[in-house]
């Protein structure tokens, strides 16, 4: 057994961590943050030349064809840098669909360009409030033209093509969705951009009119695809996550380090103290359930579906409680705006919602086990 | 037990009641009762000038700072008056949070320590609320350790020449006068170097910053002080005892009970009797009525606890910890009721902008300005100490800085 | 407003603890959990003669006629002492049942007895596992015999009568339900003693075999009166529950300040410190909701049935956290069965089921919550 | 990253696989699987009886203590094969509970501080099973703080002479030698006047007298000394250098990983799993399967948590704070699903008799033992230090007996 990444992957994270704390440091963040960019683009532009782009793209795709484990090491320095450019809407969604569904002329025409950085892509699913469902889906597909309003939408401003889940079929059940391919520069399709409580990763509604849409994978297939690439980028962004719930730790513990309150360092005191080991602590089990996933995503590997909701629970609990006990031990500096804390708060409480939320993947946790368990 | 007023408390009650319906700023009830935590602010109107001018209307009809003695500007009412006033205020009643710390810390202050002339020159126009007072005491180096402040006032003549920083001041920028805890002796502990002033904010080398906090908005600001005079008569107290004169002011905050804190429970309880999830209504899913019955007996306890406090201040009893309890209870509360509002509602819990997000935002509002609630007025792990120490009689913190001269307590963790 | 107890009640109060605190030292507790006595009965007849048993039971049928503030006072002294008598079942349950729905021979026979200290009563409620419902009962009634079985029953092993829930309807609707009184001493009456988790308070099984019942109530109202039954204990209950509280986190605090370690009290330690302030904040908000259920309760408000969930989930939370984590505090030594930690945590949780879960009576709440918003 | 054995790893573990098949008590298996946190017993055989012939026909085959040298009744096996061992030995490795004490921390400790002819006279039969050490630290006014420890050593002559208390010492009434931690000097602070011993619990003077616990059970004891003598050659490591033998002594708890804590959950998700509540089966319920989801990550963060260790292990690095992390989270969580499990079965929860009761009082059992795992082997709180201190970095508390004779330390809080 070697339940851990290879030397190889450690090294890559540390690379992938040296050019982050180079090229996104916090100041870079701030820019998105304040809206003088939508993202990141030199960034971008630097995450591909360095071949993290298409890290888990096959070679004959344009990628590295290196693989999802090292896809992983990578998700978690882009989480703990607060990465402020659409990586896991391009890479974890949208690539991660062509690579599971497209037609070799699909994989051709787009992985390439998310690989060398040319294409920003992303998943069009929600309508709205709610979680994943196929009776959630209204927007119409037929005769290659779509129909219908997609809200909120990851990094949808900025996208150059979108996956578009459209209902095919009359009543909402799985066989009634199909996916479709749409580029997001052509006619008919109307781009408004959103305000959401963590500006460094944009939301975007699309409104289609008959927009033009090639189908990725058989009609009817779609809501299998939609589950298989939602527990991929479930692992994917649950390193972000974990990446960036240790972050927010070393910060917790750093201003613990140098803080003075009472002629002592406030890391001194049992309350202090005891609330950074309990962030430790839930960091510590989401890392494990986090390598779990890695493997069972690297493997593809019958538990991949258990071991994604796992992780993906145990991540966004570690995120969540890291990002704000952070700013609790930051005492009121925490609280302003010059501090960072907010942007791992912002970010902890975003990436909780965006492939569905915490409720969700806990109904589907249990579901999974017990059909595990009855089989 | 019973709810039932007195007879003379239901006259008083009647007496508020009619006034209030004559008087009251009727057009912004509404949207006063639907505000929550993150964002007082009224659509079409200036909420600084509703609010002073409605201050100044009870003031003019003697229903300003009802405590207060009439002489200076209140109406010499009792402790469950004020109460009974409060509950018919009602949603007005938003419209005194820029005079809270005026009325609840700074006036209470000046009546203890200042000269009889200030008195009647400063505290009527203060409980009218034409003029806006301030408290500096936080610093930077200081939070939790109030008393580690390091503002200098050293005395030339019959004035103080003050020299430093303060943070964390809420309505600095409108305000007209404040209270001012400073370090008058490096060389002695920390708590025995203190002295306290008031002095005019419009003062020469006074500058105001806001502070933009995590949330976006600003409500608090820092205040720096460059040769800021202020003369000796205008000292609280002795020198060298604003440690104590600065323990009656916050004594004074602990007294202002029974307004009820924000839980964000009515709000989430409201949200899921309206809301439909995939397979049926959210109020009939018994997840999400296990947490909302969770936060439903806390919000409750909460409620009757202060009720409970109330009926012991009618009865001439002191006030208990309850505010303590209420913050800490409530604090946490608050953010993790943002947190399951937003994920109640999907993906979509992400925007926050008032026309795409749910409810106008709201829940996302709370989310951000949340953080800040766990720590203003005293952190929650400082709240745990005071019901541990004060309530329960269990030993203070080992205080290492006791009795070392202030200049010699180290001012960094690691080197 | 006075949403406090009155100074008579109060007295009535400090002379319960007064008396309690002499009959019944934990020595006397003790003497019950080691299965020497199945309950108290010298405690039993003094509470008798000091006039608590009948407190809130009308003159005329030889209580006191005071009301059930004045047992609220009581109850939370009882929880406090963790008084192993009959307590609850005969003054929550019986007498609140007869009180309710008895005829008048019926409350003339069994009432002045409870007052006295003659009668013990129960109400004979659950089949087996699972919370209050009208289908889970199975037990029938034909012809004025009943049978069936009853388990878990409180103190049925030591009861002279029982209010027993029965099936007269076919489906088990609330209608189908009605309510029975038996005498147990009289034939088709089977008793079987149950170990359960706190020995100081019985539990048994009843199985009857054409044991003659006369009605309790109307037939098929006895799933209402059931209803207005328990309510009404929840209150009652839940002051016993915030006694037990209160006197565990007082436990908890006296060693805290007596004990040293590493040269100190270990109630100088944050971590002690805040475990023990947030006991108080529980043991506190438990007791306020118990005040709203004391004042519906005594009302007979409207507001009842919201004002019992709410006072029994809370009371249920917060003696549970003062027990378990005054044991916490103990360290080992709360741990042994010498030191009474125990016997406090062994109450909280048989407490905590007795009228039905918690999970029950959450949900039970916002239905509750809810019926009154829609109105 | 897989889940693969080596070569040499799968050759080992088909090895022992095979003997274990061969020669496992396998009438027992199925009930010592079973059993769970608060009763590990057998129906009909004394376990004392089956754990000591297991253990012998494990030495006899090699298979006692791996990690062990031979000499002294070991394998000399690699920590990993020491965990595949574990692995194959499953529900067999209850057994070993009445060992741990003495294989993981008395055999290291007389490894590292006897002299030769002692570790060659008592270790193998130590491994065997034949005789069953104690660990002697705790005392009543101990508990967290060990070396707070007032059990006297006073040396007459060659012997030493012995007089005091110890708690918590788990099996010591069927214990055959133990190891001691007393105090040699007073006068000086208190890590710095202890002395360690092994000696024979047969000596005249030592009384073993069961502590009966919260649970009813008796799991441990007291243990008093009076007058007992032990010869100085007893002594391990030097006069008034206890406390560092001991810390040896308790490091090497710390190695024993992998051996998994007990949450609870695998009972609970199975129990849900069969459970009818009144509108259908447990494990459709939504606020059950949302419990259910929140303690499952738990548990299988815990899992993969000491997956990673051992995976560390194996590359020769040193243990982390898995153990505490473990402890502290099973501790409190296992007491959580207990009630939980109870709240599940209504009223009929309160019944703990194995006839009457749901699985056979599985989870009331598991309900009464609970507050002892969250004290054993240190408290929650305890372990929070040792997390923020040893893996963050974070300041010890503060010591005001650091520097203080230990027989002028206070005994009383209040007086």
């Amino acid at each position: 057994m070697n339940f851990d990444f290879s030397d190889e992957q450690k090294q890559m994270r540390d690379e992938a961590r040296k050019f982050l704390s180079e090229q996104c440091p916090p100041k870079a963040v701030r820019t998105v943050l304040d809206g003088k960019a939508a993202y990141d683009k030199d960034l971008w532009k630097g995450l591909a030349e360095m071949g993290f782009l298409g890290v888990a793209i096959p070679e004959q795709f344009g990628g590295a064809g290196a693989g999802h484990l090292e896809l992983c090491v990578i998700a978690e320095e882009m989480g703990r840098a607060l990465a402020p450019v659409p990586f896991s809407s391009t890479v974890y969604l949208a690539a991660e669909a062509l690579m599971l569904a497209g037609s070799d002329a699909q994989k051709q025409k787009w992985l390439p360009k998310i690989a060398s950085g040319e294409a920003i892509g992303t998943l069009a699913l929600f309508e709205g409030k709610g979680n994943p469902s196929p009776k959630a889906i209204k927007l119409t597909a037929s005769s290659g033209a779509l129909n219908g309003t997609k809200k909120p939408v990851p990094d949808g401003a900025i996208a150059d093509f979108a996956v578009v889940a459209a209902r095919t079929g009359s009543i909402g059940r799985d066989a009634d969705i199909s996916l479709f391919l749409v580029d997001l520069k052509a006619n008919g399709v109307e781009v408004k951009d959103l305000t959401n409580i963590d500006p460094t990763r944009g939301q975007a509604e699309l409104t289609f009119t008959n927009a033009k849409a090639e189908p990725l994978g058989a009609t009817g297939e779609g809501w299998g695809i939609i589950t298989q690439v939602l527990d991929r980028a479930a692992v994917l962004l649950a390193f972000e996550q974990v990446g960036g719930a240790d972050r927010a730790l070393e910060m917790g513990r750093d201003y613990a380090l140098d803080r003075i309150a009472f002629g002592r360092p406030i890391g001194s005191f049992q309350a202090v103290k005891h609330i950074l080991a309990d962030m430790y602590v839930s960091a510590t089990l989401a890392r494990s359930n986090c390598y779990y996933g890695a493997w069972a995503l690297s493997t593809n590997a019958a538990e991949l579906p258990e071991a994604a909701a796992a992780a993906r629970i145990s991540a966004t609990q570690a995120f969540q409680h890291c990002a704000k006990n952070n700013i609790q031990v930051h005492g009121g500096m925490g609280f302003t705006w010059e501090f960072d804390c907010h942007m791992y708060y912002r970010r902890a409480n975003a990436t909780a919602l965006g492939l569905g939320s915490l409720s969700y993947w806990e109904d589907a946790l249990i579901d999974r086990m017990r059909k595990k368990n009855a089989a | 037990m019973n709810f039932d007023d007195t007879p003379q408390e239901a006259a008083f009650r009647a007496e508020a009641k009619a006034w209030i319906a004559a008087n009251a700023p009727k057009q912004y009830e509404e949207e006063l009762r639907k505000s929550s935590l993150g964002r007082t602010q009224l659509k079409d109107a200036n909420i600084l000038e509703v609010a002073k001018a409605w201050q100044k209307k009870k003031a003019d009809a003697g229903w300003a700072c009802l405590h207060w003695p009439k002489d200076y500007g209140g109406r010499g009412a009792s402790p469950i008056e004020r109460v009974i006033w409060q509950q018919e205020e009602g949603a007005f009643g938003k419209l005194s949070a820029m005079f809270i710390i005026g009325h609840g810390m700074c006036g209470p202050t000046m009546m203890a320590f200042a000269r009889e002339e200030h008195k009647r020159h400063y505290l009527p126009p203060l409980a009218s609320g034409e003029k806006i007072w301030c408290q500096l005491f936080s610093e930077p180096a200081g939070g939790s350790d109030v008393a580690g402040l390091r503002t200098r006032a050293e005395k030339k003549g019959d004035e103080w020449i003050i020299n430093g920083q303060k943070i964390w001041t809420s309505g600095a920028h409108y305000s007209d006068y404040g209270i001012l805890l400073t370090r008058t002796d490096p060389t002695v502990p920390k708590h025995k170097g203190l002295t306290m002033f008031f002095l005019d904010m419009k003062s020469p080398g006074v500058e105001v910053r806001p502070i933009k906090q995590a949330s976006g908005q600003s409500d608090f600001n820092e205040v720096y002080f460059t040769d800021v005079k202020i003369p000796d008569h205008q000292r609280l107290g002795e020198v060298n005892d604003g440690w104590n004169v600065s323990l009656t002011t916050l004594m004074n905050e602990r007294m202002s009970i029974g307004a009820g804190v924000a839980t964000g429970f009515p709000e989430l309880f409201d949200f899921c009797n309206n809301l439909m999830l995939e397979d049926g209504p959210a109020i009939e899913d018994r997840s999400v009525r296990s947490r909302l019955a969770h936060y439903a007996v806390k919000a409750s306890g909460l409620k009757y606890t202060s009720m409970r406090a109330i009926s012991a201040l009618s009865k001439g009893e002191r006030p208990g910890p309850e505010n303590s309890i209420g913050k800490l209870v409530a604090g946490s509360m608050i953010q993790e009721v943002a947190m399951y509002a937003l994920d109640l509602q999907g993906a979509a819990g992400v925007l926050s902008g008032p026309e795409d997000a749910e409810l106008a935002g709201k829940f996302q509002a709370m989310l951000l300005r949340a953080p800040g609630t766990r720590v203003e007025g005293g952190t929650d792990e400082i709240m745990r100490n005071i019901i541990a120490e004060r309530v329960l009689g269990l030993p203070g913190d080992i205080r290492v800085d006791k009795d070392v001269p202030f200049n010699q307590i180290p001012t960094k963790g690691r080197v």
